[in-house]
């Protein structure tokens, strides 16, 4: 069973050279502490800017830089700084090549419920239904099942959506799968964890086809 | 031409209860202090309210909304705030979430006469609830409207007297769309330049959006989550 | 009767302080000569340009620095360039106080033809259709009749319109007149120039009440 | 991230019969000289240009017209040209005349994925023909459609290997939308620069919508109306 930071260290393999990356708040920001050495991308948060770098050191936080979390960044040689319409034309029109964001929930044809919990505070959608109504490579980052250990890959979200038909794959503590037209399509297993136990995770259909390779990590 | 006033006090005149504002920034970044400020002291209520953020319980629209100055909040994220959330749950607070990227581009299109546009963001969602959907390029879209208001406030790095103006790093943010999109637009610098200092070629906002602007004062510039790193040693 | 530089000056008698003005190519052009001198406005050139300045000085034009009409021009101090999307959203957003252009025909309900004659090769309606569409104050420039005398003050268009209700007043080299829902009403007359003349000239439904004064240069 | 090719030819790899290309630039003011000289060389033809204008006779855009490369030019004025007039009254080159803030809105809206719009321009005029009409705040407004292209192509006055781009003067114009609507877009630049030199905060173009820069060469400016005003003596 993956930690959060190894669902993290798995997302970061499917970066590829000169990739420009949108990653949401939670496990998707730490996918940043994991980019292959060789792999060149560029970050882009949805505030405004491309090329946010880590985190400065203490005494060199700047109020006027910050990410879409709220958190105070630098910016790498080469960033661009942009306002918001800018930032959603980028991400709306598809200059984007990957997004990666957390999930409450994940149907089996790819809808996903993130923002809203009936009868819970409200905090809004922010950035997440621009992008996955507009991304068109988009990888969700969670665990497999919530805490009181209900599946979150579902045959139907049950909460509110955030996009239908938008997801193209989740990594979660225990698999790495495909969403095709048929349902969750099982690619990869957390090590140590069998297909059975995958299987009994997930209540959306799940398609299981040969030999399922432990990832590689 | 100089639309230079005095200050924040000056800048305000003429804002009124139940009247709708744009007030630009991410969060706590790049938000009007010096005019928020002001709009807590001259205690107009009613007021509807377009930012993306609501500040937090202690700053920035969070102090409007401890006066119960505001009856509703027109935004994509609105956590971070108690008092937000008890007047929401209590229903004494109207609140509309927007998708950001839709927030943003219907303050541009409000600013730039577009009065509506199709966008892919919420389809299939509540935000679609209502909205006519059409399909271009095998993908369904909303017709979502432009957003105006009778004054929007934005904070500026930079401006000079004609209204021109430059932002610093991510304050940027909404500011520009939503200059664009006030009936009367203020902005509040940390610099009154003199016209010509600002190079004509780097000008975020061009002045003709704005009819009014002055230089602020004691900017706090809080930060919201102050995250570092270790220096390696 | 006017000479085309008076029809200017005319018009420059309408600027009034603070004032964001796009003058369109023509007899437009000559008011940015005659701007009185207790008068501040701003020129807007819809290529990009908001605080355009007079013609360089011989050697000292820039092949980067033109207006719409292609002419190369200077900056003023607390000019701003920017992008034609911007420019224009300036122009459909209303932000532009004053928008004078010149017309082949002006209707007395306030359409404009000023693009297109059928037959002859047809250059472009340019920003024309944006400005006039948008504006919400707009003065047509132009002589009273065209070369074959016949009057551009109609009924109706006959040339293909710019565009539909929009024009507010027309400044012509014999009368300045405002548009009302009951055709042009006419507001002054060149010096020299009789009403009877005016109403010659004008095809299009007059309103002529009281004295009509002279108009002062 | 590197996008630098080695010239014009290069960058132009791909551009095939047919294409649809978008030109930057106002007249002769900020176009990309290099690659239109690249594309007269490399011959390909049945080209629809989406550009403001059509060039000169002897320049920018003329010198494809002149071989007849181009089929169809979508533009909001063509003229100072007389072989576009010859060819266009001839019936062998196609011409979709667009006002000009539509066409700059429609560029924007085909690289920020806004499919369709409303505007005002037009309506009861031949460009309104057929156009779906809507009424808001009391005024007529057309449905306008994004527009993208196979290829943008685009000159600007410095550059960096990531595609950053900032424009000098009126030489920005177009460049900025059409940078965004291309499937490929390519960068001509006066002076390539390092990653970092150019100040992040004051970047026209961000470099996520660009694929291709190279420093171009030889850049003529022609000046198309040269006017000047006499030196009080």
């Amino acid at each position: 069973m993956l930690s959060k930071d190894q669902i993290a260290q798995r997302i970061a393999q499917e970066l590829q050279n000169n990739w420009y990356v949108n990653l949401g708040i939670g496990i998707p920001t730490l996918i940043a502490n994991h980019v292959p050495t060789d792999v060149n991308v560029v970050f882009q948060s949805e505030n405004g800017i491309l090329g946010m770098g880590p985190f400065p050191f203490e005494g060199e936080e700047d109020a006027d830089l910050i990410n879409a979390g709220k958190q105070t960044i630098t910016a790498m040689p080469g960033a661009v700084i942009f306002d918001s319409a800018t930032s959603f034309a980028m991400i709306r029109g598809q200059h984007i090549n990957l997004t990666v964001l957390g999930a409450m929930e994940v149907s089996d044809q790819g809808d996903i419920a993130n923002w809203k919990i009936p009868g819970r505070m409200v905090k809004g959608m922010g950035g997440a239904m621009d992008l996955v109504a507009s991304a068109e490579n988009i990888i969700v980052a969670m665990m497999h099942s919530n805490k009181r250990g209900q599946s979150k890959l579902l045959r139907q979200c049950s909460l509110p959506l955030t996009g239908v038909k938008c997801v193209k794959k989740v990594v979660t503590n225990l698999a790495v799968l495909d969403i095709t037209d048929k349902g969750f399509k099982l690619l990869e297993r957390a090590p140590g964890v069998t297909v059975e136990e995958i299987e009994k995770a997930t209540a959306g259909r799940l398609i299981v086809e040969g030999d399922i390779p432990e990832m590689e990590l | 031409m100089d639309k230079r006033v005095a200050n924040a006090k000056a800048a305000c005149e003429g804002i009124e209860s139940n009247m709708t504002l744009m007030l630009g920034g991410f969060g706590l970044c790049g938000i009007p202090e010096n005019c928020i400020t002001e709009l807590v002291k001259k205690n107009v209520n009613g007021l509807t309210c377009i930012s993306n953020n609501a500040g937090v319980d202690e700053f920035g629209l969070g102090l409007l909304l401890q006066k119960k100055q505001i009856k509703k909040m027109i935004s994509s994220y609105v956590g971070e705030n108690d008092e937000f959330e008890r007047q929401m749950l209590s229903g004494e607070l109207e609140v509309d979430l927007i998708p950001q990227g839709s927030l943003a581009a219907r303050c541009y299109a409000g600013g730039a006469g577009m009065p509506a546009f199709f966008t892919p963001a919420g389809f299939g969602t509540e935000v679609g609830e209502g909205k006519e959907v059409r399909w271009f390029n095998g993908k369904p879209h909303l017709l979502e409207s432009a957003l105006t208001a009778d004054f929007a406030i934005v904070k500026a790095w930079k401006g000079d007297r004609f209204g021109n103006l430059i932002y610093k790093g991510t304050a940027r943010n909404f500011n520009p769309m939503m200059a664009m999109a006030g009936r009367i637009t203020i902005a509040e610098v940390e610099e009154l330049v003199e016209p010509g200092e600002l190079d004509p070629n780097f000008i975020h906002t061009p002045g003709i959006f704005v009819q009014r602007i002055f230089q602020g004062k004691d900017y706090e510039k809080r930060i919201e989550q102050r995250t570092i790193r270790q220096r390696e040693s």
